[in-house]
């Protein structure tokens, strides 16, 4: 067999391989960063449009060349951003409905992956199957008959209406119920040894265990709240309930259907800033999330 | 066991409010109406309580689409209205802009939580009347029941025949659109038209006169484009409007009330000007916002670059019609005549402008109650000046202009800075030409689809002229007959 | 026994306690939406408004199916719905394979790129539709004074003729394109996200033993990347179907509720043609065009999930 | 082909980014590693063994220092260039490919005058199944497979290449004890057969001892002893190698020498001559005691485990270092299990003295100074 050793180095110039080693390295390198960035870029772009066409006047952002840097830079568009569509207020509406929401949606789910991970009931895995088979459902016809029945329930132009039907989110119960699934039975029959109750279980080891989880279902979530449109546009009429893209969408036409874009732009990008800064400071925990997800499932 | 217990207790509190939900919602309505059947010549009717308002302590809803200025004129004149009526609430809420008051309103109709009171357009009504929930006006109009006001004074609950011949008759039978019996199931609120704005300036400087026909506009377009080549001459802001003010004015059949057929706009005369327009269009004489990619009177107030020198569009946006001005010198004067007719001395401008409807309710009061509230709005002549000067839509009845302060504030009219007054001036003076097309469940789809034949005719550049026209007006047809299917 | 089967019992309806929240809630907002779309989907001519107005009385048949497929437009619907599907997915995800392969052998600037791969995420959508449709616009085209956007700016450096993308008379497959390059801009994320974090959890070993082996570069790609991350790839080609299949507001972000380009073809799609149903008050032909779309769905899904169970690994 | 390592050395910039301690794994590491041998690396945890065989196969970067494969400097050559072959702790096997999948990926990566027709390569794979005896699981896939069987994968996939160096990391460390057994068996055949310079990491010195021809002892990053298994176990160059090699481990006494003599709890034990007045400890492999009822060393029994052939003789003696002492006599020595004590002689060879400053070796007797490098 020893005859068929690989060939040895002498045969090979290894200058040559050396030095061709580092250019290839160097290379591959360059390329790999050039392609990023200029993915990068393309990627930014739209977002750097909106920034700058949110500091142009309006007659400045309909040049015929547009200019990729204002030539005058306006901060009052961000004050008449505030001014015209009441941000602040819906601004504080979008919050207590994200975080009211959110809260509520965590202790539904949390309960309904427990019962289908842990428990063990008749029509379990029916019941799971036929609630994976609502995902398939284009939800938009869901909506006129949603209305119908809070109308009926009296809740229009309320935080109920706006926080107690999208509640229950079948794919978080999945997501979670895979990442119970991954933590090992013999803890739970452990605990149930020791007398635990289910509960604390849950409260003590299962829910520590799959916190990052938990926080990437709260970010999803507040993300939902907070870019969610038709839904709140349909149910609320008033200020006092409307949330922030509701705002958007309407506040910056005047009596002739023209839009203030700039000024409009400048709201969007009010509304974009706490997602973005939600997402460097917790990318972590979403990224964990996601990549934990258990999509072999 | 503590946890245990407080879980259940929250899950249980969980299923007897959704269940107390559930049971505790209200159960619809379907109103006390006498209808003695919509269908032959008979109008449709609703029956007025007999009691008339009983001075009951009612809340009336009122969507619209006023912005911020408008409100405030409303809110100004709530309160002479409860000096009459103290026992009426009104509330009202803005939804944006017509279209989302329709769209809000007819979510609300399939939960019975539409509001009393809604700005409309025909078309909205037609959509509303198949859920038959719009409240039929005849009744009220004739009614001679008497209501007493705070003030002790008794009148009619409807209209005295002074107060029907107010109203501008072109507008009060908008109200009529919907059927062929001509049940009235609107009042007119405020109206705007379609007028031809033009560079005044430009026009003298050049020895050019304002166009009364289409033949001569072609021909002053071409003019004009002589005079600055870079120029596009004409700027017609709103495809729809156009094709149905062709057909109104040509007398050619557009839509028809007549159920086994309502879509009667493929004919030949109609072709015939699709085809003329779509060469002034290639020639570069005219252009559409939808077209050009951005508003018109971007073009007419241009202070470089390309530039329009006319435009027809709506009178309630006289104001961006205005001319630019440069260290408080307006760069031109702008000034408005009607738009270019088949026939001048019979001229046919559409119809344009809010109008209201009154929804049917549970509480009968309540209708009886919007019914005032409508009353007051349409005839009050001092809140119809003031809505009229705030909007510069015109007033719907006649005695307005021979109020002082609104006299005062038309005589201030000019092309500068104050084109809104010029532009009701207008309105008002050409009262006689309003038309409005027949409503039906389907009219706007027939409005959408002209639109959208208008414009891939227009910039079609293939050889094939009329083949491509033939097959627009065909899947138009088809389109609109799917839609009303 | 007697204790241990008295235990059963009780899980059972300890079971049901912990569901009952998400179950109720469920039961009123997404199961009975679905009866009712079914009982609409089943009456013929049914209309929501008609039903309002007492001129309705039920009427069990197929009629609404027959109108759906029996109109023209919505084959339109279909092929466009199709064809954005096609192109995207693949697209899409290739793409963002690619880009999280690179992200993951960098160093430097990980975190730093990685967070900007993960933006448009974040943003409004509302937003972005408005943005793009700037970029690509172009003000008076076919006139003698047009005023481009930003991308046929960028075009003119390198000395392109400027494209009509989505102005008047604009072609279709111009249109697509912009749609298709909104699209793919908006899957990017959440398929970068998902990638990268399958790639992160990969056991670096198994590059160690390829560089041993003197793999190539190509070919670590293709043999251990790639299959290694089939889970995660299938996955998000899944979602992404799924996702195609319900494209709607992108086409309106940027054509507006007309869903064509001034006088070009139509480019409305499966949802966007519910939606125009739900506007003309055909809430019958909306639910059956919605079963339809269900059903593709399903159909779709199942061949994704049956070739994936074959081509994914372990 | 001889494997030169010349000053390697390898430090990792700490993991904390606060403090700036820097962690030396591999400090100014030279050996030769002959051609054709089987060379163990050994050590305990963290002693930069793991460190060393990384750098050879050049998945790791060394911080200072050469690596030659024979005459080549291959320091700064790419791990795909230098044509080793690696097992990995875990065998890295990849998951979504068969067996014979797993064993033909390298030989498809061959390039140039190395590169292989199909109908080779299949050959060539199945030929490097046969020798790890799995050329019946060739189309399993590796989660079908018992650990043993995965590792014979491994191997194969390092050997199918014919590589000049063959690394080995901890490769029985996932083995059950029978299975070790057998295994280590099998790569001292297949080593022998191939002909292979093979490297191989543990920290089991059992394993070690058993197959390398040669074993490199390594602390804390620095080698402390080279040689022969034998030799190493024999004579080892100080208290750290004599306590590392030896199952049962050696016994280590807190001694003094004075006079020439050994005194271990004030009993003069062995005589060393030539060795100055001075604390050491003595390290006594459990083999190297004599029970003798007059023997010089006396040990409190605490008990006596027969084993066969063997007897092991568990005591106590105050001046121990290890918990037990822990001496193996031949079965013929009677020692009654009911005694107090009980006395020993010492085999001179068997007995070391380490300095008990610097824990070197100071005392050899008839043996010569170990050499510490090869």
């Amino acid at each position: 067999m020893a005859d068929k050793l690989m060939s040895t180095m002498h045969e090979k110039d290894m200058q040559k391989v050396t030095a061709m080693q580092k250019v290839t390295k160097i290379l591959v390198q360059f390329l790999l960063y050039a392609f990023l960035i200029v993915m990068a870029l393309i990627i930014v772009f739209p977002f750097y449009w909106m920034i700058i066409s949110s500091l142009k006047n309006t007659a400045e952002y309909r040049l015929p060349v547009p200019t990729l840097f204002p030539q005058e830079i306006m901060w009052g568009n961000y004050l008449e951003a505030f001014t015209a569509a009441n941000l602040g207020k819906l601004f504080m509406n979008t919050v207590y409905v994200g975080i009211v929401s959110t809260i509520l949606s965590l202790v539904v789910t949390v309960l309904s992956a427990f019962a289908f991970a842990r428990l063990e009931f008749k029509g379990k895995n029916a019941l799971f199957a036929a609630l994976l088979a609502t995902m398939m459902i284009p939800g938009e016809l869901f909506t006129i008959t949603n209305y119908v029945t809070v109308t009926k329930f009296g809740w229009l132009d309320s935080y109920t209406v706006l926080i107690v039907p999208f509640l229950v989110s079948v794919f978080y119960i999945y997501l979670l119920r895979q990442n119970f699934l991954q933590i090992p039975n013999e803890l739970y029959l452990a605990a149930k040894v020791d007398g635990t109750t289910d509960l604390k279980y849950l409260w003590k080891v299962m829910i520590p265990l799959s916190l990052p989880n938990l926080i990437s279902i709260t970010i999803l979530k507040m993300m939902g709240a907070w870019n969610s449109y038709v839904w709140p546009r349909l149910v609320t009429s008033t200020d006092d309930y409307r949330l922030i893209t509701n705002g958007l969408r309407d506040a910056f036409t005047d009596m002739s259907g023209q839009a203030n874009i700039p000024v409009q732009m400048a709201a969007v990008t009010v509304v974009s800033i706490p997602l973005f800064l939600v997402f460097i400071f917790l990318r972590k925990y979403i990224m964990k999330g996601v990549s934990r997800s258990g999509i072999k499932g | 066991m503590k946890k245990r217990i407080i879980s259940l207790l929250l899950v249980l509190a969980m299923l007897v409010s959704a269940v107390a939900m559930v049971s505790c919602g209200n159960t619809g309505d379907s109103g006390n109406e006498g209808e003695n059947g919509g269908n032959g010549a008979n109008k449709v009717r609703y029956d007025v309580p007999a009691e008339g308002y009983d001075g009951s302590e009612v809340t009336i809803t009122f969507y619209h689409s006023m912005g911020a200025r408008l409100q405030t004129v409303l809110d100004t004149y709530i309160p002479e209205f409860n000096k009459l009526y103290p026992n009426i609430t009104i509330e009202h809420s803005s939804q944006g802009d017509y279209d989302g008051v329709r769209d809000q309103i007819k979510t609300a109709l399939t939960a019975g939580n539409q509001p009393n009171i809604a700005y409309c357009y025909p078309d909205h009504v037609a959509l509303y009347n198949v859920a038959k929930a719009v409240v039929p006006l005849d009744n009220f109009i004739e009614s001679t029941i008497t209501v007493t006001d705070a003030n002790g004074n008794t009148s009619a609950l409807g209209f005295t025949a002074e107060q029907i011949a107010d109203f501008i008759p072109g507008y009060y039978a908008e109200g009529t659109a919907f059927d062929a019996a001509g049940t009235m199931y609107t009042l007119p609120m405020s109206k705007s038209t379609e007028a031809l704005y033009y560079n005044k300036t430009f026009f003298e400087q050049n020895g050019l006169s304002v166009p009364k026909t289409w033949e001569e506009m072609g021909k002053l377009c071409e003019q004009i484009k002589a005079i600055d080549p870079d120029c596009v001459p004409l700027g017609y802001d709103s495809e729809a409007n156009w094709f149905i003010t062709m057909c109104e004015q040509y007398g050619s059949d557009y839509t028809s009330l007549d159920k086994n057929g309502h879509f009667k706009f493929d004919n030949d005369t109609n072709r015939g000007f699709v085809k003329m327009f779509r060469e002034w269009h290639q020639n570069g004489w005219v252009t559409t916002e939808e077209i050009y990619g951005s508003y018109t009177s971007g073009l007419f107030t241009a202070t470089e670059g390309q530039k329009c020198y006319m435009v027809i569009g709506s009178t309630g946006g006289a104001s961006y019609q205005q001319p630019p001005q440069v260290d408080g010198n307006a760069l031109f004067e702008t000034d408005m005549a009607t738009i270019p007719q088949v026939n001048p001395d019979a001229p046919k401008v559409i119809s344009q402008g809010p109008s209201l409807c009154i929804f049917k309710d549970s509480n009968p009061q309540e209708v009886v109650a919007s019914w005032l509230f409508v009353k007051f709005l349409t005839t009050n002549v001092e809140f119809q000046a003031a809505f009229s000067m705030a909007s510069g839509y015109a007033p719907v009845i006649q005695s307005v202009q021979s109020n002082t302060v609104y006299q005062q504030w038309l005589d201030k009219a000019n092309g500068i800075n104050n084109l809104t007054a010029l532009s009701v001036k207008l309105a008002l003076s050409q009262s006689n030409a309003y038309f409005v097309s027949p409503a039906f469940n389907g009219s706007s789809a027939a409005r959408d689809e002209v639109g959208k034949l208008m414009q891939s005719a227009l910039v079609y550049t293939g050889s094939d002229v009329d083949a491509k026209i033939k097959e627009l007006f065909e899947a138009a047809i088809y389109e609109c007959e799917y839609a009303a299917h | 026994m007697k204790n241990f089967l008295q235990k059963i019992k009780f899980d059972q309806w300890k079971a049901w306690i912990y569901l009952l929240p998400a179950v109720v809630l469920l039961l009123i907002f997404t199961v009975w939406p679905i009866f009712n779309t079914l009982r609409m989907a089943f009456w013929n001519g049914y209309g929501l408004f008609k039903e309002l107005g007492g001129e309705l009385t039920f009427e069990f048949g197929i009629k609404n199916f027959k109108w759906v497929v029996g109109y023209g437009g919505f084959i339109t619907c279909l092929k466009n719905t199709m064809l954005l599907t096609v192109l995207t997915v693949p697209i899409s995800t290739i793409l963002a394979l690619v880009i999280a392969v690179c992200l993951n052998a960098i160093k430097p600037f990980q975190r730093f790129l990685q967070t900007i791969f993960f933006l448009p995420y974040v943003t409004n959508s509302i937003a972005i539709g408005m943005v793009f449709e700037a970029m690509f616009n172009i003000v008076g085209f076919g006139t003698t004074m047009p005023s481009y956007g930003i991308i046929n700016n960028i075009l003119g450096v390198f000395g392109m003729d400027p494209v009509n993308w989505i102005n008047a008379g604009s072609s279709y497959w111009a249109n697509i394109a912009v749609l298709t390059v909104y699209i793919v801009w908006n899957a990017l994320p959440f398929k970068i996200l998902i990638l990268l974090g399958g790639l992160q959890s990969v056991n670096k070993q198994y590059y160690d033993a390829a560089k041993i082996d003197s793999t190539p570069r190509l070919r670590v790609f293709t043999k251990i990347t790639v299959p290694l991350l089939s889970p995660m790839i299938a996955y998000v080609v899944i979602t992404g179907f799924i996702g195609g299949f319900k494209e709607y507001s992108s086409i309106v972000g940027i054509f507006g509720d007309d869903m064509q380009a001034v006088g070009g073809e139509s480019l409305n799609t499966m949802v966007g043609y519910i939606y125009k149903q739900l506007g003309a008050n055909h809430e019958g032909d909306a639910s059956a065009a919605a079963l339809i779309l269900f059903a593709i769905i399903f159909v779709v899904t199942m061949i994704n999930m049956y070739v994936s169970k074959k081509k994914t690994h372990y | 082909m001889k494997i030169v390592l010349q000053n390697l050395t390898k430090v990792f910039p700490s993991r904390n980014k606060k403090s700036n301690e820097e962690v030396v794994a591999v400090s100014d590491l030279t050996f030769t590693i002959p051609d054709g041998k089987l060379v163990g690396l050994l050590g305990p945890s963290g002693c930069g063994k793991s460190t060393t065989l990384y750098m050879i196969s050049g998945l790791q970067k060394p911080t200072g220092g050469q690596i030659f494969f024979g005459e080549d400097d291959v320091t700064s050559l790419s791990p795909e260039n230098r044509g080793v072959g690696l097992v990995f702790q875990n065998y890295a096997l990849y998951p979504h490919m068969t067996v014979k999948q797993n064993i033909l990926f390298p030989l498809q990566n061959l390039k140039g005058a190395d590169k292989l027709d199909k109908n080779t390569m299949l050959e060539r794979a199945l030929e490097a199944a046969r020798l790890v005896q799995i050329d019946n699981l060739m189309d399993r896939k590796p989660s079908e497979l018992s650990g043993g069987q995965q590792q014979r994968v491994a191997i194969a996939r390092a050997l199918v290449k014919m590589p000049r160096v063959l690394l080995l990391d901890e490769p029985l460390s996932n083995l059950d004890a029978r299975l070790r057994l057998q295994t280590r068996e099998e790569i001292r055949r297949i080593q022998r057969e191939t002909g292979i310079t093979t490297i191989f990491v543990t920290h089991d010195q059992e394993e070690a001892m058993s197959i390398s021809d040669v074993i490199v002892v390594m602390k804390l990053g620095v080698v402390q002893q080279i040689g022969k298994p034998q030799t190493v176990y024999d004579n080892p160059v100080n208290l750290f190698v004599a306590k590392f090699l030896g199952t049962p481990p050696v016994n280590v006494f807190k001694a003094n020498v004075k006079g020439g003599k050994l005194y271990i709890n004030g009993e003069a034990v062995l005589d060393v001559p030539g060795v100055a007045d001075r604390d050491v400890f003595a390290a006594i492999r459990p083999e190297g005691f004599i029970p003798d009822e007059n023997g010089a060393m006396t040990c409190e029994l605490s008990s006596i485990e027969v084993m066969g052939r063997d007897v092991s003789i568990v005591s106590k003696n105050e001046a121990m270092l290890t918990p037990t002492i822990r001496s193996i006599v031949d079965a013929d020595y009677k020692v009654s299990a009911t005694a107090q004590n009980v006395k020993f002689n010492l085999k001179p060879h068997k007995v070391f003295i380490f300095d008990s400053q610097t824990e070197e070796r100071i005392y050899f007797g008839d043996q010569t100074a170990p050499e510490t490098g090869i």
